[in-house]
Order: C-alpha cells, then sequence, then structure tokens
C-alpha cells in the first residue's frame, strides 16, 4: 500500500472539463435518452412519412421560436454566471442565476399556452404517432427544464450561501454543464418537431 | 453595440439568436427543399457548436467529451435532411 | 483480516456467486423462450424458468448482505462475532432450503408443490417474487432472525459507528418489511397493496441503507478519507432515499384500484428518487478523488465508482423514464418495466455485492493487498463486460418496450394484440439473447478470476 | 457542497425525515383503505371467486401473465381479458374460458407455450369469475385499450 503524496490526478496543464464526473454520467445518460427517442422519431418517420411531412406545419411555430429565444438566452444568462463567479462577483452571479431561472418558468409558460392551443386544434397525445412523438419529446423536455430550475435554483441558494469562489465553484459548473445540455437538446428539437419533422 | 460586441458571451447571443431567426425564417418563406433543409441543419451544427464551445465553455475541455458533444449534434441534425431525402 | 470470526463471510460469497451463475443460466433459457415458444417446454415451462431466475436472484443478494454484513460487522465494532457457529448453521440451513425451493419448483409442477408444502392452511404462494412454499419464507425468517440477533449482539458489544447503525437498521427493516409476504386477502387490491409493502420498500427502501452501508464502509477502506465527511454523506443519502421512496411508493399504486390521489403523490415523490442515486454517485467520485491511500487492490475501487455509476443509471435514469403517471399509462407493465429491472437490480444490488466481494474475498483469502495483478485484470475485463452488456440488454428491451407500446397501447383503434406485437419485436429478443451472452462471457470471466494466481502473491508497498 | 452542515445536521435530517414520511405513509395508507372498498367492488367476491383466485396463485399464472400490469411480461394483461375474449358477457366468457384452458398447450411451432393446467370445470368457472371480478376493480382506466 503506498501513500499518495500528491491529489493523484494527472492533469495536464491546460484541461479543464467544467464539473465532475457524476454530472457528466448525468447529462450523457439524459443526452441518450433523448438519443434513443430521436432515433424512434427518425425510424418512426421512415414508416409513417406522410405523417410527418405535414404534421410540423400544423404546430404553433411561433411557441417554438419563442422557446428556442429563450432557451438560448438563458444559456447565456448561466454562462455570465459562471463568469461572474470566476471573476468573484458574487452578487452578480445571483442576479445571472435568477435570470435563468425567470426564463425557464416563462419557457414553462409558453410550453402551457401552446398546449392549449394545441388543444383548441384538435391535436393531442394520440392524434397520430407524429402528434404521440411530439408531445413524448417535448413533455419530456419541458421536465427537464423543470428539473434544470431545481437545479440552477440549488446553484443559486449555494452561491448565495458563499459556497463558491473564484477557486472552487464545480457545483456551479455542473449546473450550468446541465442547463445548457437541455439548450443543446431543444436546438435539435426544434427543427425536428416544429420544421422539418 | 461596440461594448456589446466585444464581449464574446453577448456576441454568440446575438449570432445564436440571428442564426434562430434565419432557420424561421428559411421554413416560413417556401416549401421546404433539399437545400433549405440543409441549411437549417448547418444552422443547427453551428449553434450547438457555438454554445458547446462559448457557453459550456468546454474548448479546453476532455477532448473525448468535447467531441462526444459535437457528433451528437452533427449526428442528430444530419438525420433531418437524410431522413427528407429518403424519407 | 482483523478479526477472526470475519472468515464467516466467505462461504456466503462464494455461494452468493453459485446461484448468481445459476441466476445467469435461467435467463438465458428465458431469453430463448422469448425468441423460440417451444424451448425446453413442456420440462421448464416460461413461468418455473422466470420463478427460478428471479428466486436465485433474491436468495443471491440475500447470501451477499448476510455475508458483507459478517464481513464488516466485527471490524466495524472492532470485536469477534458474537457467534461465528450459530453464522455457520444459518448458511447450511438456508443453503438447504433455497436449494430444496428451487429443486421443488424444477422437479415437480407448481400445484403440486403448492399441495405438498400446504399452501391451503396459509396461502402465500404464487405472488410475483413471493412464490416461495410458505414453509420456505418461514425458514428466511427464522434465518433472518438468528442472523439479525447474531449481527446485532456483535455491535452491542462492540464500537457503534454511522455504517453498522445503518446497516443494521436496513436489516431489521429488510426482515420487518418481509412479514407482509404473509398476509395475502382474497381482495386482490388489497393483496397488491400489501405486495408492495414487501417489494417496494426492499427495493426502493431498506435494501439501499444496506447498499448505502456496505459502500461506505468499502469507500472508507480503498480511500482512508476521513470517515466524519463519508458517515455525513451516507446519513445525507439514505434522508433523501427514505424520504423520495417511501411515498414514492405511490408510483405502484396508480392501477391497482387505489385511489386517484396516488397519481399525483407516486409522481411527486418518484420523480424525486433519483436525486439519492445523483448523490452517491456524486459522492462516490468525490470521496475517490479525495483519497489518501492507493491500495494495491483496485479493481476494489473500479466496482465502487462501478456500482454508484451503474446504479445511478437503472434506478435513477431508467425508473425515472417511465416513473411519472401519464407516461407510466402507456409503459406499465411492458418491455420498458423489464428493462428498468435488470439494470437497477444488476447496477445497484449485484454490483454491490460483487463489490464487498472484490473488496473482501481477497483478504478473506490471505491476500491482504488484493488479488494478484494478473487476476485483477481478468476481474476488470470481467467488469466491463458485464457492465455493457447489461447497458445494451437495457437498451434492447427499452427498443422492444417503445416498439411494444406504439403497436399495443398507444392506438385506440386498432391496436395490435399481444403476441402478434411480441412477434414483430422478435429481432430485438434476438440482441437481447445474444448480449446475454456477451454477460455470460462476463460472468465467466468474474469467476475465472477468483482461480488465477499470479507469480508475485504478496506484495510490499 | 456539503461543508455547512454538519454530520448532526445530516443524521437530524435523516431521523426527522423518514419518520415524518414514514409516518405520512401510514396515514395515506389508512385512508386508502377506507377508500378502497368504493373502488375495488369488494362485495362482489363470491366463494368462486376466492376459488378462482387460489387456482390463480397455486399455478403461478403470474409467472407468465400480467395482472393489472403486474407480473411476467411473456404473455397476455388478464385484468381485461373479460372484455376482450368475453366482450363483457360473462356466459361467453366462461365459455371461451373453458375451450381455452383446455386445448392448451397449442400444437403452433414456436408460439408461447401455455401449460396444460388440467383443472376441474368447478377450478375454470373460479378462475373465470375471478376474472371478471377483477376486470371490475377501478383501476384509473388502465389499461389504455382493449389489448391491454
Amino acid at each position: 500500500m503506498t501513500t499518495l503524496t500528491n491529489d493523484g490526478k494527472k492533469s495536464l496543464p491546460h484541461t479543464h472539463t467544467p464539473g465532475n464526473p457524476a454530472v457528466w454520467v448525468f447529462v450523457l445518460s439524459e443526452m441518450s435518452e433523448f438519443a434513443f427517442f430521436f432515433i424512434v422519431f427518425l425510424v418512426v418517420k421512415l414508416l409513417h412519412p406522410e405523417l410527418f411531412s405535414t404534421g410540423p406545419a400544423q404546430l404553433n411555430t411561433l411557441a417554438g421560436l419563442a422557446n428556442t429565444a429563450l432557451l438560448i438566452t438563458s444559456s447565456w444568462f448561466v454562462a455570465n454566471a459562471v463568469k461572474a463567479t470566476k471573476s468573484g462577483h458574487r452578487e452578480k452571479t445571483i442576479s445571472w442565476l435568477a435570470l435563468t431561472i425567470a426564463a425557464g418558468l416563462l419557457y414553462c409558460a409558453i410550453k402551457y399556452l401552446e398546449y392549449r392551443w394545441n388543444v383548441d386544434h384538435g391535436i393531442t397525445t394520440r392524434t397520430n404517432l407524429f402528434f404521440s412523438l411530439y408531445y413524448y419529446l417535448a413533455f419530456n423536455h419541458l421536465l427537464h427544464v423543470l428539473i434544470g430550475i431545481c437545479v440552477i435554483g440549488w446553484a443559486l441558494l449555494q452561491s448565495w450561501l458563499g459556497a463558491y469562489d473564484a477557486e472552487d465553484h464545480e457545483g456551479l459548473e455542473g449546473a450550468a454543464t446541465y442547463w445548457h445540455m437541455i439548450d443543446l437538446v431543444w436546438i435539435l428539437l426544434f427543427p425536428l418537431l416544429y420544421i422539418v419533422g | 453595440m461596440r461594448h456589446l460586441t466585444q464581449n464574446s458571451l453577448n456576441r454568440t447571443w446575438l449570432i445564436l439568436i440571428g442564426l434562430t431567426l434565419l432557420t424561421t425564417a428559411i421554413a416560413e418563406s417556401s416549401a421546404l427543399t433539399t437545400v433549405s433543409v440543409t441549411a437549417i441543419t448547418l444552422i443547427v451544427i453551428v449553434k450547438g457548436r457555438l454554445i458547446i464551445r462559448e457557453y459550456m465553455d468546454m474548448k479546453s475541455a476532455n477532448p473525448v467529451l468535447y467531441w462526444a458533444l459535437i457528433a451528437y449534434m452533427v449526428l442528430f441534425s444530419t438525420a433531418m435532411p437524410l431522413s427528407f431525402l429518403f424519407g | 483480516m482483523k478479526y477472526e470470526s470475519q472468515k464467516v463471510a466467505k462461504p456466503y460469497f462464494i455461494f452468493a456467486l453459485i446461484l448468481f451463475a445459476g441466476q445467469v443460466l435461467f435467463g438465458l433459457i428465458m431469453g430463448m423462450q422469448y425468441i423460440d415458444g417451444d424451448t425446453l417446454f413442456p420440462y421448464i415451462p416460461f413461468n418455473v424458468a422466470r420463478m427460478v431466475h428471479t428466486n436465485l436472484l433474491i436468495v443471491w443478494l440475500l447470501f451477499g448482505f448476510m455475508g458483507a454484513a459478517y464481513y464488516l460487522i466485527p471490524e466495524e465494532s472492532e470485536t469477534e462475532l458474537f457467534c461465528p457457529k450459530l453464522a455457520i448453521v444459518m448458511f447450511w440451513v438456508f443453503a438447504a432450503a433455497g436449494v430444496a425451493t428451487i429443486l421443488g419448483y424444477l422437479l415437480v409442477p407448481y400445484a403440486e408443490l403448492a399441495r405438498l408444502t400446504g399452501n391451503v392452511i396459509w396461502p402465500t404462494m404464487g405472488r410475483e417474487f413471493l412464490e416461495q412454499p410458505t414453509i420456505t419464507k418461514l425458514g428466511i425468517v427464522v434465518v433472518a432472525l438468528a442472523f439479525i440477533f447474531n449481527i446485532g449482539m456483535t455491535v452491542l458489544k462492540g464500537r457503534k459507528t454511522v455504517i453498522n447503525l445503518i446497516l443494521i437498521t436496513g436489516l431489521i427493516g429488510l426482515a420487518v418489511f418481509f412479514l407482509f409476504s404473509f398476509y395475502n386477502p382474497i381482495n386482490l387490491a388489497l393483496d397488491k397493496f400489501f405486495w408492495w409493502w414487501v417489494v417496494h420498500l426492499w427495493v426502493e427502501g431498506v435494501w439501499e441503507l444496506i447498499l448505502g452501508a456496505i459502500l461506505a464502509f468499502v469507500l472508507v477502506k480503498i480511500t482512508g478519507v476521513d470517515r466524519e465527511y463519508i458517515e455525513k454523506w451516507l446519513y445525507l443519502i439514505i434522508a433523501l432515499t427514505l424520504i423520495s421512496g417511501l411515498v414514492g411508493m405511490g408510483h405502484h399504486y396508480y392501477w391497482i384500484g387505489t385511489p386517484k390521489y396516488w397519481l399525483w403523490l407516486g409522481s411527486f415523490f418518484s420523480a424525486l428518487e433519483p436525486i439519492p442515486f445523483f448523490m452517491m454517485m456524486l459522492y462516490a467520485f468525490s470521496v475517490v478523488k479525495k483519497r489518501r491511500i492507493n491500495p494495491n487492490n483496485k479493481i476494489a475501487t473500479t466496482w465502487a465508482l462501478g456500482t454508484a455509476t451503474m446504479a445511478f443509471l437503472g434506478a435513477g435514469v431508467w425508473g425515472f423514464i417511465h416513473t411519472l403517471a401519464p407516461v407510466n399509462y402507456y409503459t406499465h407493465g411492458t418491455q420498458i418495466t423489464a428493462a428498468h429491472g435488470h439494470l437497477a437490480f444488476f447496477g445497484a444490488y449485484a454490483m454491490i455485492v460483487m463489490t464487498i466481494i472484490s473488496y473482501a474475498m481477497p483478504i478473506l483469502r490471505g491476500r491482504e493487498e488484493g488479488n494478484p495483478p494478473e487476476a485483477q485484470k481478468v476481474e476488470r475485463i470481467a467488469f466491463w463486460l458485464m457492465c455493457i452488456s447489461m447497458i445494451g440488454i437495457t437498451l434492447a428491451l427499452t427498443a422492444a418496450g417503445v416498439w411494444q407500446v406504439s403497436l399495443q397501447r398507444l392506438p385506440e383503434t386498432g391496436a395490435t394484440g399481444f403476441i402478434d406485437t411480441q412477434t414483430q419485436i422478435n429481432p430485438v429478443y434476438w440482441i437481447r439473447l445474444l448480449l446475454g451472452l456477451l454477460f455470460t462471457a462476463g460472468l465467466a470471466a468474474y469467476l475465472a478470476s477468483f482461480f488465477i494466481s499470479g507469480r508475485t502473491e504478496s506484495r510490499s508497498a | 457542497m456539503s461543508e455547512r452542515i454538519t454530520k448532526s445536521m445530516a443524521r437530524n435530517i435523516y431521523f426527522g425525515g423518514s419518520l415524518f414520511f414514514f409516518l405520512f405513509l401510514i396515514g395515506l395508507t389508512f385512508d386508502t383503505m377506507g377508500e378502497l372498498p368504493k373502488r375495488d367492488n369488494r362485495e362482489n367476491i363470491t366463494a368462486s371467486v376466492a376459488l378462482g383466485k387460489k387456482v390463480w396463485e397455486e399455478n403461478d399464472c403470474i409467472g407468465c401473465h400480467t395482472l393489472m400490469g403486474e407480473g411476467a411480461y411473456y404473455a397476455p394483461e388478464l385484468a381485461n381479458v373479460f372484455n376482450r375474449r368475453g366482450k363483457g358477457d360473462e356466459k361467453t366468457f366462461k365459455q371461451f374460458m373453458k375451450v381455452w384452458m383446455s386445448i392448451q398447450p397449442m400444437d403452433k411451432p414456436g408460439r408461447r407455450k401455455m401449460p396444460q393446467f388440467n383443472l376441474s370445470d368447478e377450478e375454470v368457472n373460479g378462475l373465470a369469475d375471478f376474472l371478471i371480478w377483477t376486470s371490475r376493480i377501478n383501476d384509473n382506466d388502465w389499461p389504455p385499450n382493449i389489448e391491454g
């Protein structure tokens, strides 16, 4: 048995991966789950091309567009929050994180309006396979936004309690990574559901 | 404006919003063609890459993770024109 | 080995692994039966194969937990086991009862087994996972009581640590909730309601305490990290486990006749259930990162980190996929449930037993410094083979489940019937079977690693 | 993250939290026990239904089938088989059950096989009654369609 003299990490000087291994297992498993449903989506599309060529036009593109803009903006907020912490501005971090949560909540509100709009236009989970998949993917994404809001909320709380400083902010980076993942997935979902099908 | 674009986070935000509007404009202007779907796909890849590099700050991260993220975006966005062509 | 009586863990571990091999064998048989319904019919009908598969799983995990407790309780309590002889006697009682029950499943028709064991007097048989004859169930209670008595007396006379207190809480909970298996009302809704008090409160409740305690013990030993730090995390993790998991039982109360409010309660609390698993993974990685010692038994660390990760994937992610009531309405009782079951049981419970075996077995065999590198290399290959093929099986079953839902559950009219759906899914079952063979190869490599003795038996620091 | 949480705080969260939610679960259980009689049509449990449940259990039917979605996933869901095969008519369903149980195992190569259980007429009748009773439990409209 040997006692380690250093921390046992063989890190190269200029590499830095945000977050930690556990966060990345989480993020990658979530992305795999979405990947799985992307594949299902494409397979069903090959089997029923007619549903998928007419489906996207029936959805509310404006809602999709607004939510894309919101998520991009929220990613920008989060990135600013991390940047603020790195330069030691705790108050700024808290404001940026609060803005992120606000954007997330606004996203949920738009989703709610969109679902109501859908019901008024006779689009339900069982209208056809395209809409079933649209609902599954969009609803699943909405859930991840809700989880993301909790995660960012937790980071905000930690930040408020002074848990992070310019050197040590792994938790904040982890939360930010999770939030950006939500954004990345939506960037794929937006054209897939609302435009191309 | 000048102050806004000097900051790379802000600049990225402007580009991303612009690209999103462009996507919608392409989609709404006419019926989808192979060319327009390919354009939309390229925009998705550019957007994904910007977020991964600038916002997630993966430029100097573990290269396996970095390329896995990039590959994810490329793979699933190119499935769109492919399924459009052969679907 | 610090205490002589820790040795009683050895037969428990060995027998657990033998049963594990049996479980996998019957898994393969069922994998074949999914593809070709004539396989081994009528000698081993599917229900018999499944009963053997799941019962072996439960019994080998119990052997593993008992072995783990016999190993770690003396070391944590800093005293010899209260009565090592009792532990050995109970080993033989439990092993004999287990083998007799499995043989009963295989050699006589189940109805005949029920008649022979007097199921009429006190009917408890024929419910999923609780198929054991009533006398076997009573035997399990006797063994569990003797075991808890032995462990409890050891803790009482020795040092009390958070790890041994949580372990014993988990073990007592295991025994107490098993008592619900003796309650079998004629009213099916009631029957199902309390059946979950065994099944759910085991696997999503008290077993997680056992898992947490074993993992914490191994992490203390292989990293040398301050006990205070590890124990604080352990408290937080099991606190969240129970806070989310107790009422999380509601996700089983959606469609069995129970009131509608369970749809909300179950969805909300079970959506929180991945959090303790995520914390466990976070903590395992952070403890290993902080490690102060670097033992030669490197593979034990791999198992510990692997358990935390795979438990999160199987119990956390795959549980969450279908836990919300609106989703579960369509996925309940499909292959998606099977997918979750496989990865969760393997990732959380099979792997924690292999973790403690990987840490403790070399010491029990007199290899205080861990297995020789040659053996560890094979064990590492086995680790990856088993993990990757189990993830593959899970993905295949998930695909099968999604396919099944789209054909059989989603269409309001003109849905495909069950058997026709299964026939269409057949290609995926082939993939699952091939991955099952890969898993078997992994298990074979794992078992083989015990027989490799390197040229350098003991290495000094 | 948890630097400010001390071990004793963590212990209190564990004891307090699990005790609270265990009591909450007990409370919910009592409430459910009060609600169940309105939903599980227990007043219709006859001796024949009880016999049916015994037959169901002593032949390990759950080892292949699901019942209200629980069990093995090898053979069809049976909580709604009364509606699927009997079209909701007791006589039709009992006739179906009698024939169905007698022709097992079916001679179709490769098809999943159901063993011959050699049940008496009374037992088959009881099993049918048990499944009819089960189909009338209010289970929040599960399964989504007749195929189960």
